[in-house]
């Protein structure tokens, strides 16, 4: 009969209408700025550069290899290399970026540039609430707003930061011993 | 003689003559519509109040949109790119135009040349729907019928019109 | 002040600013004085509308709707407004400049037109016109061509589209929405809405005379009111401004201003004819009980509307949009057949005695054929099925 | 100008006007509007004399304006069904181009 299946719909309807107001799991909505829904590890956004110890611009990894820029599909970073050269993070001096620049309104977030680097130097934010006025200068990130500490890398992503700095400890180990031997080599490189 | 029938009259008029005078066809139908709606005032202003009303409802709301329909199913609103400054009126628009012209002339001088007999004490003839209905179905019974078959002939006839012609299987 | 003082408050308020005006003003300052309260109130409740039909389709899908913009979010409506107002009025280059700039006016004048003969109140109505409902369908027919004119003028497909499928939805429930306002008009022997709303107003016992209380008048009710959302071109019979098909129909090239005057159109429309069902069908300013009478008219038909209104929202949150030619099928398969049964019916009604073998010859007269035309609307009683797919694994 | 002359004058110039287009118009839909526009210029004269006439009470004016507007509804839809189906085999409206008894 025509008209039942109506019905039956509409008294659905009024018990969802009247359920919402009654039991408050029905209502799924997280109320963005005041709620914030539980951050999933894996998540990620824009890339960001890590820098070990307490000064950010001398402590960061990225020994400005351009494997990231020339990997880079969409073409956002854009790398000028140092002239002088740094010890990095395993120890062994090497250059440093000038200027590491990368345009997070070009950014596609695919995640190779983290992917290819040998260093461990750029890893992803999950940072997302970016929005500013202007859109060219305010989404081009320099090398100091890129720059964020090893510490706020274990905030967002403990377990591959864990991974990662043990990775590290295992690469200075290896650093360390192979000086060892040799320091008047090291020494004359340095 | 009243400023009103002055305004609805002169809006009719150029509402009629840009119907048959613009060179797009959906243009005419809309102002064909304002001329209809000022014919409609005229007969309020002239206290037929139901027949007012028909008016718009069956011209405004069928006659007009069914031209509209029309226009759109022949593609005469937007001609072809060749013929877009073709002639919207026929060659033989200047004879068609005399003979109109000299018909109103005549019909002019007729209603101008004889005073016609009228009421001396004009009233507003107070018609009710009631009155309207009373009469349709005592006094005009059989017209009513007659039209009612015609509608439905027509309605049976424009449908067989416009229904798409079977091939002939034979 | 008795309930009869409070009212006729309005009623008095006129009369009393009148008697200060001269003479010669009198008429326009009388029809200022009853149409400056229908262009005030009735956009206020489409402000009250939108807000409540968002916050109810929220509800219905588990959602809050707006509640950010003032206390629970009521007055989202005001900063709509002032978007609205401020956007950018944007016209196609290939427009049809004026027509698309006469479009949402005429569509807006023709909307506020029907409120001319719409009782709201006891003694409460601009003019009561001899010919009030036909009145009431031959303005309700300037809104189709008004749709036709922005469909087409905007030189766009979809809002041609739009347009076409509006125009042609629109001119088959009229036919139904007349049909069915026609039994009241034979029960009650007038055109005139205010006859019809004093028709009903008494009361047996504590029952009031509402033709919605007889079986053709509940059908009449039902069908008047399907045929309403369809002219309004509201879910389930939105196709005209399908959004996920055709956009937005014959607005898509509108912007700004002009765009929130169609949607005032739209809704302005849909409590006219909300009205028009109230007044024919549901006693209009009328109590529902007599013992109720010392409440004012005017606010039983406020209350009635906006009871429509939630109707409205309600099956809106419930049914899918219906497909064109299920619209159709609806509409000249269904519609028709039973409004015209309906009139036969009410002419059996009044034919017949007073008494239980009137309700139940009328009752048998108006469920057979439905039962038998659903039939024909459901795919003759064959049971919908689970879809199953040979490949797809 | 009595009022009734006024009426018929302008019943007359509408009429007029109907009937060029009649007789210039190339487009056959807009030819059928301007039967529309003489038939109502028509009933403007019966409303008018209706109203003007010696016998306002016997309502024949308004009772042959009213059959008149279903009558032209009707011839609306069959001429509008004509054209249509002419249409579909000249694929034009154009009665200029429309010369041929064949089908």
């Amino acid at each position: 009969m025509l008209g039942v299946g109506i019905l039956k719909g509409l008294a659905e309807t009024a018990r969802n209408f009247l359920g919402s107001y009654v039991s408050k799991d029905r209502l799924t909505t997280i109320q963005f700025p005041e709620e914030r829904a539980p951050r999933i590890e894996a998540s990620r956004n824009f890339p960001f550069l890590v820098y070990d110890g307490t000064d950010p611009q001398e402590g960061l990894r990225c020994v400005s290899c351009f494997i990231c820029e020339k990997e880079c599909p969409p073409k956002c970073i854009f790398i000028e290399k140092s002239t002088d050269k740094k010890p990095d993070a395993v120890g062994k001096p090497q250059f440093y970026p000038a200027r590491f620049n990368i345009d997070v309104s070009v950014c596609m977030s695919c995640q190779i540039c983290v992917e290819v680097c040998p260093f461990d130097a750029i890893k992803m934010d999950t940072a997302f609430e970016l929005s500013a006025t202007d859109r060219f200068d305010a989404l081009l990130m320099n090398k100091q707003q890129l720059a964020k500490s090893n510490e706020y890398y274990h905030e967002i992503h403990p377990t591959e930061a864990a991974a990662v700095d043990a990775e590290l400890a295992a690469a200075r180990a290896k650093t360390a011993a192979a000086k060892a031997p040799a320091p008047p080599a090291a020494g004359g490189a340095a | 003689m009243t400023a009103f029938f002055l305004i609805v009259a002169a809006l009719t008029i150029a509402g009629t003559a840009a119907a048959m005078s613009l060179r797009n066809p959906i243009h005419c139908i809309l102002a064909l519509t304002l001329s209809l709606v000022g014919f409609a005032a005229l007969y309020l202003q002239l206290g037929a109040q139901f027949v007012g009303f028909t008016q718009v409802l069956v011209y405004v709301g069928a006659v007009a949109i069914l031209a509209v329909f029309a226009i759109m199913m022949t593609r005469s609103a937007n001609p072809p790119e060749g013929q877009s400054h073709q002639a919207a009126f026929s060659s033989s628009w200047l004879t068609g135009g005399a003979i109109a012209a000299v018909i109103f002339a005549v019909l002019a001088w007729c209603i101008l040349s004889k005073s016609t007999p009228m009421q001396t004490a004009i009233q507003q003839p107070d018609v009710s729907v009631n009155q309207i209905g009373d009469a349709l179905m005592h006094k005009f019974a059989l017209p009513l019928e007659i039209v009612g078959v015609l509608l439905t002939a027509a309605l049976i006839g424009a449908v067989i019109l416009a229904m798409p012609e079977r091939r002939k299987t034979l | 002040m008795t309930p009869d003082t409070i009212d006729q408050i309005f009623v008095i308020a006129k009369h009393w600013l009148l008697s200060y005006t001269p003479a010669p003003l009198q008429p326009v300052v009388s029809a200022a004085l009853s149409v400056a309260p229908i262009l005030g109130v009735f956009p206020l409740l489409f402000a009250i509308t939108t807000v409540l039909e968002r916050k109810g389709l929220g509800r219905i899908q588990n959602r809050y709707g707006p509640n950010r913009v003032g206390p629970y979010g009521f007055s989202q409506p005001i900063a709509d407004g002032i978007k609205s107002l401020t956007k950018e009025d944007i016209v196609p280059r290939t427009a049809d400049q004026f027509v698309h700039f006469l479009a949402p006016l005429l569509l807006v004048m023709a909307a506020f037109l029907a409120y001319a003969v719409l009782p709201i109140g006891k003694n409460m109505v601009i003019t009561n016109l001899n010919a009030g409902v036909l009145f009431f369908f031959a303005v309700g027919s300037m809104v189709e061509l008004a749709v036709f004119m922005a469909g087409w003028s905007s030189r766009s497909k979809y809002s041609l589209l739009g347009a076409m499928r509006a125009v042609a939805q629109m001119i088959s429930y009229e036919v139904p929405l007349v049909l069915a306002s026609i039994v009241v008009i034979m029960a009650s022997g007038s055109l005139s809405t205010v006859a019809i709303v004093n028709q009903q107003a008494n009361y047996t016992s504590i029952w009031p005379h509402w033709f919605v209380f007889t079986p053709w008048g509940f059908v009449g009710f039902i069908l008047f009111m399907i045929a309403a959302t369809a002219e309004s071109n509201r879910s389930p019979f939105d196709l005209p401004e399908g959004e996920s098909e055709i956009i937005a129909g014959y607005y898509i090239e509108y912007s700004g201003f002009k765009f929130a005057l169609f949607f005032l159109g739209e809704y302005l429309g849909m409590f006219a004819t909300s009205g028009l069902a109230i007044t024919l069908f549901l006693g209009g300013w009328s109590a529902p009980f007599s013992f109720l009478t010392w409440v004012p008219s005017y606010v039983w038909f406020f209350a009635k509307l906006l009871a429509l209104i939630c109707v409205f929202i309600w099956v809106r949150g419930t049914l899918p949009r219906l497909r064109m030619d299920q619209l159709m099928g609806l509409a000249w398969k269904f519609m028709l057949p039973m409004t015209l049964l309906n009139i036969v019916t009410a002419g059996v009604w009044h034919f017949m005695p007073a008494g239980f073998v009137r309700w139940l010859v009328c009752t048998a007269l108006l469920a057979a054929p439905f039962a038998l035309l659903s039939r024909g609307l459901t795919q003759g009683g064959k049971k919908l099925q689970l879809r199953t797919y040979r490949f797809a694994e | 100008m009595s009022p009734l002359n006024a009426y018929l004058l302008l019943s007359a110039l509408l009429f007029s006007i109907g009937l060029t287009g009649v007789l210039t118009r190339r487009n056959a839909i807009l030819v059928l509007i301007g039967i529309e526009l003489m038939l109502n210029a028509a009933n403007l004269n019966f409303i008018a004399f209706w109203r003007y006439g010696p016998n306002p009470a016997a309502l024949t004016g308004v009772m042959f304006a009213i059959f008149s507007i279903g009558i032209a509804a009707a011839e609306a839809a069959v001429g509008l069904g004509i054209i249509l189906a002419v249409y579909r085999h000249t694929k034009t409206t154009d009665l200029d181009q429309i010369n041929t008894m064949k089908g």
